[in-house]
């Protein structure tokens, strides 16, 4: 594997960090020549009832920064934990060859246990959208 | 497994109905170039009807406005010389107007009846808020006999007291005689 | 008390309530024709039909016929009874025309309810049907007799109820019909109710006539205020516009009906010509720029000349709030004390009639009803209230005897006892009567000729005016309840105290005896109330204004020009004024000399309070927000088609918000003013209704006369000075001229009425007979009376059931009563002479 | 020194090309959707802006460009502007990891035909995936619209849920590649497609691509009947024009990425490079395209079962099969 910025990272001839960063920089031009031109473009009638948020003709009431519900926190906290063993496996996944069988039954072992944690999200509920109808 | 399998095809079926759709010819009528004949039952554009006589079917009972839903109908009524009674204006906001047909189904003279008309768009909404010039029609439209006034008991230019259909004569007040 | 099941519920109802009643008590509404709870039971449209299953009674009955007993068991949905229904509908409908969708009844009808509750849906009969010519009874009243269904309500109530004669049944069996003898307009003021009472479209409002459905119209509870009865009523508006008026059922005040003054009298909100913009001498401009007009001239006059060079001035058809208002800023501006009435004598009256009103003695007209014996003094019911007259009518049906002791010619629709007492004596008169009374109730044996005798010196009656039978002076003596009603528009000052003593004199003995009061206009009561002390009287204003040391008037919906007897003189007096501020809604005459006018809301505009001859405070709410009505604004054809967003015309306010705004203005902190709202205004100016702030305001008004105590409301007349209210009578060869009411014509509202200026009488003069004879006059000559103030034409009109030595001019718009220089008048013979052609 | 400007030049050259290519193909790609899911429900489609409805994108950007563009009140005017651009930016940046042909010879220099061959590409790719959620997430709580915050959450749970699939469906074959560099892969699949070894990886990236770009069955973000439009209800303009772009862009680079991961790249016989990676972009758009008419939209619950209980393991046992198999 090759360091990330190589020698010629500044040189335009290569597939490298410098034709990410101009190719970057012109999605930032087309973007902002975008918003410019439709705010040059766009028509200007601000009105009481345009600048209302939409609720089906409803005026609305109260903060519409309302608190999550709780299974959303809970996928956040799930994903932080699988993404950061995803990590470990990624890593393994690029030098499996040289780590083996050995690596292999490592990384299968490391797999069972986040397998296991899985299935105790899913027994404990946490996997649950809504609460189910409990059964008798 | 079995499940899984079931599914499977479920889901292959759906793509498969899905895909043959792509051979089958649009079912789209491309509306400006082609007019579908529509029945003649059809709700849309709202006009008010002259009775056999050629006189205005309308007596502006107020039932319609009274009927309509979303209150786009409005009027006043009076009184001719000869003793029918008409609408002074009659006014339908057809930027307002449903095309429920309720004040067709209240109206007691046929008078009122909506066509299969419908082309009524116009850039200024004003111009959709019609008036009774915009709204009379010189036919009798779909009800072509009915003529209130013969019926009514009403005493009009047509007809006056005991001279309408199935009336006996006036009582005389003043005689002895059964 | 009965006690008896209707429909699975018990229910006690006291004796004598008919089934049909002791139902509605329950809630269950019983169909219903010809049965009113105003007019009665005849049992004539059958359609109140239910099953008496046990009881004393049993079978199919009329529950309007049978009265409630112990024991009965009643069932209203029974299938008989139903079933029976069904077919008296389907008979009803027999005849009935086709012509609902142009009948103005359609969406009130009681026949089209019944018959669409009935399931009667499709006639199966064939026949011909049976029809009627219809007759022309007059501008009010539209007739349609095809609609009839033969209920008998209209000659029931036309006939027994308001005792007029010239509206019944003609013919027999199934040819019924309800019609005059002869075309032509209705006799009775009353007529306006056949409207109300018909349960389908025979009668209908000709005014009002296509103007709207029931289902349109805005609704809500108002008052009359065409005269201080206060009639309840109905307002009804459509596209801004009053389109009608109805009765409203008051227990206490007029029962189901109202005169067709108070029905047909609103036309004057509705008029093209109503000044809706304010003006000042620059032209029109908006009401706050007006406003700012004259608060700068007037603190600009109040800097120069003092603040008691400012005037105010009101009127009796001012709302409550008005007036405190009014007070209010005069007070906190240190302005003259307002005047309500241009007739100092009538302020003094009115300010009497409210002080001697207490709560045992102020009835309302329920209570006139159910009198055993009426003595009206100085007052002309059918003229000047005809409300009242119905009232005394109903007494008069339950057995009373009624009589009137009035110069004037008077007519009621009931016999009575009529004493043509000049209003001179008329005091005296009254004393005799009470005399009587306290002698009679000593027990010690009275000779009744020695009394009457002395009624006859003490009234000051020929004796062949006097046809007092001795029956009615039994019937007072033996009255249990008997009632004093006391005019104030004619009478003498004196006559109010009299009239006081009367009542109390014949309370003695009894459980009560009542004392009415008819004030001039619909909240002169509140005027009375306000106006305590320290108002000047209109004439030593006028003469104010002369010398200089007035000159700024500010009138609020008031037209003094049209009240005020000396017509030149006023017009030259409010000529001089620095100023005149005129607050008002009607294209007045005073309005057209404003230098600075803003236009007010009528009372169907702007809720308002009035308060009643009786003291009973009522509120009338407003019934739509104003605006010119789309009629006008249309200019006759369909409304304007254009996007707006204000009410055409929406510049006026109530007057006592302008009044307000004035006062902030010149200063006055707002918390004073508009900051108290209305009700703790009123309470603030008169404190005794202080104990009103906050409650809920009942459907039938507040009676402020409270029981217990009589609360000494205002202070009483200060001692008369002599000077308006002349006392000498002179001799001999003198006619006093008495300006009355009529019916329709003379009101100041009502008389801009176009329907009612259809129906009123062209105006005329009364005389008594021999005084014309005397003159050589007769029935219908053209006379001419030259005044100071000018001439007055009129035509004459003999009567000889009147006072001699008086001649009776109506108020009439037509009748230049106004060269009359001032009141009382007395007219030498000389000036009255026949005019030749 | 002319050499590296001549380089730039060229550089910005092929740049400007790919991203107006990529632009111009987000735009028709609108166009190829609204015809062919027309199609699949037997109607015509756009036909009134020019032959066919051809005209209908650039119809659709002159009418995004003069709308009026409101900011409801309340809303957080810097997170409200700053959403639908990230949603663009990101989707269009990973597009720079994609080959689309071997190297090519300009000036005798070697010019090869990607943006940028970062060895760390798929990573790249996932990154940027990742920060597209931002672009959601905000926009949704920046509107101060109920419907767009439920539209919001809903977006950056479905999103991270299945970007958890999306990366673990990808270790196989970066196993077999060796690589995360995109360029790499390509290569190795020189003898045959991935697709044809790992159909499992296959099946759980294409479901896992088509919830990470929102589209129907998994269009819960949005779901116009019950959300109204989800997290850009309140965006007009060419701010809503922008979040779309983003979707459409997202779309094509996803397509891009099965054809480069699984379908062997831009590799293909008697066509130039490019075009077949452009026909294999095209095939997997129209697979989604095809989807979207066929199958209704997941409830909520579903779409978290599936993704949690189903692809998770499965991809993860898919890592372990593979791993042996591979050593074996």
């Amino acid at each position: 594997m090759e360091p990330v910025v190589s020698a010629g990272a500044l040189s335009p001839w290569e597939p490298g960090v410098f034709a990410l960063f101009v190719y970057g920089l012109l999605i930032c031009v087309f973007v902002g020549s975008q918003l410019f031109i439709a705010g040059w473009l766009g028509e200007k009638k601000p009105s009481a009832e345009k600048s209302r948020p939409y609720e089906c003709g409803v005026i609305p009431t109260g903060s519409a920064r309302l608190r999550y519900p709780v299974p959303f926190y809970l996928v956040a906290v799930f994903f932080l934990i699988f993404d950061v063993e995803g990590a470990y496996i990624l890593t393994w996944a690029v030098s499996y060859e040289e780590l083996g069988w050995i690596g292999w039954a490592q990384m299968s072992f490391f797999i069972a246990v986040l397998l296991l944690g899985l299935a105790y999200l899913w027994v404990k509920g946490g996997l649950d959208w809504m609460p189910l109808p409990r059964k008798e | 497994m079995k499940s899984l399998v079931e599914a499977a095809k479920a889901l292959a079926e759906g793509f498969a109905t899905t895909f043959n759709h792509l051979f089958r010819r649009p079912v789209t009528e491309e509306y400006p170039e082609v007019h579908r004949v529509l029945p003649a039952r059809t709700r849309a554009r709202i006009v008010l009807t002259l009775d056999p006589d050629g006189e205005e079917r309308c007596v502006a009972c107020y039932l319609c406005s009274a009927v309509c839903p979303v209150s786009c109908i409005s009027m006043q009524s009076a009184e001719k010389e000869d003793g029918r009674r008409y609408a002074s204006w009659f006014r339908i906001n057809f930027a307002r107007c449903i095309y429920c047909g309720l004040c067709e189904e209240a109206c007691p003279t046929s008078a009122i009846q909506l066509t299969p008309y419908f082309e009524t768009c116009e850039r200024d909404i004003l111009r959709l808020v019609y008036e009774k010039e915009d709204l009379l029609v010189q036919h009798q439209g779909k009800d072509k006999e009915y003529n209130f006034y013969k019926v009514a008991g009403v005493v009009t230019r047509l007809a006056g007291k005991g001279e309408h259909a199935r009336e006996e004569k006036p009582v005389n007040v003043k005689t002895n005689l059964p | 008390m009965p006690r008896l099941i209707i429909d699975e519920r018990e229910i006690e109802v006291p004796p004598g309530t008919k089934v049909i009643d002791a139902a509605e008590r329950l809630g269950i509404l019983i169909p219903r024709f010809c049965y009113h709870e105003g007019l009665g039971a005849v049992g004539a449209c059958r359609m109140c039909a239910v099953q008496f299953v046990e009881g004393p009674v049993k079978g199919l009955q009329m529950s309007c016929m049978v009265d409630a007993q112990d024991g009965m068991v009643v069932s209203t949905s029974h299938e008989e009874a139903v079933e029976f229904r069904r077919f008296i509908i389907e008979c009803l409908m027999l005849n009935h025309p086709h012509d609902c969708p142009v009948c103005d009844e359609g969406g009130q009808c009681l026949l089209q309810d019944e018959t669409v509750s009935g399931g009667h849906g499709l006639r199966r009969y064939q026949g011909k049907k049976r029809t009627y010519r219809d007759q022309y009874l007059g501008e009010l009243i539209a007739h349609e007799m095809n609609r009839c269904i033969h209920c008998y309500r209209c000659s029931r109530f036309y006939q027994e109820f308001s005792g007029y004669r010239d509206l019944g049944p003609l013919q027999i069996a199934n040819r019924v019909f309800y019609g005059r003898f002869k075309d032509g307009p209705l006799e009775s003021p009353f007529s306006g109710n056949l409207v109300d009472i018909c349960p389908t479209g025979v009668y209908t409002d000709k005014p009002s006539r296509y103007k709207a459905r029931r289902w349109d119209l805005q609704r809500t509870p108002s008052v009359c205020i065409h005269c201080s009865l206060g009639c309840n009523t109905v307002a009804n508006a459509r596209y801004r516009e009053v389109v009608r008026v109805e009765a409203r059922f008051s227990g206490e005040v007029n029962g189901h009906f109202i005169c067709d003054r108070g029905r047909f009298g609103f036309p004057y909100t509705n008029l093209p010509g109503r000044p809706r913009t304010a003006r000042t001498a620059g032209g029109e401009c908006s009401q706050g720029e007006a406003v700012a007009a004259a608060a700068e001239k007037l603190r600009e006059i109040s800097s120069t000349f003092g603040p008691q060079a400012v005037a105010c001035f009101g009127s009796s058809r001012n709302s409550l709030e008005t007036q405190c208002m009014l007070k209010r800023i005069c007070r906190l501006q240190g302005w003259q004390v307002p005047g309500f009435f241009v007739d100092p004598a009538l302020e003094r009256r009115v300010r009497a009639a409210v002080s001697l009103l207490d709560a045992s003695a102020g009835v309302s007209m329920r209570e006139v009803e159910r009198a055993d014996c009426v003595v009206a003094a100085g007052v002309d019911p059918v003229n000047e209230a005809p409300m009242l007259a119905l009232a005394m009518r109903q007494a008069f049906r339950r057995g009373a005897e009624i009589l009137v002791a009035d110069p004037r010619p008077i007519f009621l629709p009931f016999p009575f006892i009529h004493v043509p007492v000049s209003m001179e004596r008329m005091d005296s008169f009254l004393e005799g009567l009470a005399r009587l009374a306290g002698e009679s109730s000593d027990g010690t044996g009275v000779r009744e000729a020695d009394l009457l005798s002395q009624i006859v010196q003490n009234g000051g009656l020929a004796s062949s005016d006097l046809p007092l039978p001795v029956s009615f002076c039994r019937a007072l003596f033996g009255s249990q309840n008997p009632v004093v009603l006391c005019g104030t528009e004619c009478v003498r000052e004196s006559t109010l105290p009299a009239a006081a003593a009367l009542a109390r004199d014949l309370r003695k003995g009894r459980d009560r005896a009542g004392l009415l009061y008819v004030l001039p206009g619909a909240n002169a009561f509140g005027a009375g109330l306000l106006n305590s002390q320290g108002h000047p009287g209109f004439s030593r204003l006028l003469e104010s204004v002369e010398s200089g040391s007035v000159r700024a008037l500010i009138v609020t919906e008031s037209d003094p020009l049209n009240d005020f007897c000396h017509r030149d003189r006023l017009l030259g007096t409010l000529g001089k004024l620095d100023l005149l501020v005129v607050m008002d809604f009607l294209d007045s005459e005073t309005a057209r000399m404003a230098h600075v006018f803003l236009p007010t809301t009528t009372h169907f505009e702007s809720g308002s309070c009035f308060v009643n001859h009786e003291g009973r405070l009522q509120y009338a709410e407003a019934v739509h927000h104003g605006g010119i009505p789309i009629e006008q604004a249309g200019g006759g054809s369909h409304p304007p088609r254009v996007y707006r967003g204000d009410i055409p015309g929406e510049g006026p306010k109530a007057a006592w918000v302008i009044l307000a705004e004035l006062g902030r203005t010149l200063g006055i902190p707002d918390r004073d003013l508009l900051g108290l709202g209305p009700w703790s205004l009123i309470g603030e100016e008169i404190p005794s209704l202080k104990r009103l702030e906050g409650t809920v305001f009942p459907p039938e008004g507040i009676r402020i006369l409270s029981d217990g105590d009589p609360v000494q409301w205002v202070q009483g007349p200060e001692a008369r000075d002599g000077e308006d209210d002349r006392g000498a009578v002179p001799p001999g060869d003198f006619f006093e001229i008495l300006l009355t009411h009529w019916t329709f014509g003379t009101e100041e509202l009502s008389s801009r009425s176009g329907p009612l200026q259809k129906v009123e009488k062209e105006p005329y003069g009364m005389m008594h007979s021999d005084d014309a004879r005397v003159l050589g006059f007769s029935e219908g000559d053209r006379i001419v009376l030259s005044l100071e103030g000018g001439q007055i034409r009129f035509r004459l009109s003999v009567a000889d059931r009147m006072g001699r030595g008086v001649l009776v001019l109506p108020r009439h718009r037509k009748l230049a009563w106004r060269n009359i220089p001032e009141m009382p008048c007395f007219v030498p013979r000389d000036r009255i002479r026949r005019e030749d052609s | 020194m002319i050499m590296w400007f001549a380089g730039l030049i060229l550089l910005i050259v092929k740049l400007a090309v790919v991203l107006g290519f990529l632009l111009f193909l987000a735009a028709y790609l609108v166009w190829v959707e609204r015809k062919f899911l027309a199609r699949l429900q037997i109607r015509y489609g756009p036909n009134r802006a020019g032959r066919y409805g051809l005209l209908q994108p650039i119809a659709d950007t002159v009418k995004m460009l003069t709308k009026e563009d409101t900011i409801p009140d309340g809303a957080d005017k810097g997170l409200f502007c700053l959403a639908p651009a990230v949603v663009a930016m990101t989707a269009m940046l990973m597009f720079a990891v994609v080959p689309f042909g071997p190297e090519l010879s300009v000036f005798g220099r070697k010019v090869p035909l990607v943006i940028t061959d970062l060895n760390i590409g798929l990573l790249f790719v996932f990154a940027l995936s990742s920060l597209g959620v931002y672009g959601v997430a905000l926009g949704g709580w920046a509107s101060n619209s109920k419907y767009s915050l439920l539209g919001g959450i809903r977006g950056a749970a479905q999103m991270i849920s299945y970007e958890l699939a999306l990366g673990l469906s990808l270790v196989p074959i970066v196993m077999l590649a060796r690589s995360f560099s995109v360029v790499d892969i390509v290569q190795a699949q020189e003898r045959y497609p991935f697709i044809l070894v790992q159909p499992v990886a296959f099946v759980i990236f294409m479901i896992s691509a088509m919830a990470e770009s929102k589209r129907i069955p998994f269009d819960l973000p949005e779901a116009e009947n019950e959300l109204v439009a989800g997290f850009h209800t309140e965006y007009s303009g060419i701010r809503f024009g922008l979040f779309f772009l983003g979707e459409y862009v997202h779309m094509q680079v996803l397509g891009a990425l099965v054809a480069v991961l699984f379908l062997g790249g831009w590799r293909g016989p008697f066509l130039p490079p490019p075009v077949w990676l452009f026909i294999k972009i095209i095939l997997v758009v129209l697979f989604m395209i095809w989807t979207r008419g066929t199958l209704p939209r997941l409830r909520y619950d579903q779409l978290m079962t599936l993704g949690w209980k189903m692809l998770i393991p499965l991809a993860l046992l898919n890592i372990v099969v593979t791993g042996a198999v591979v050593l074996f």
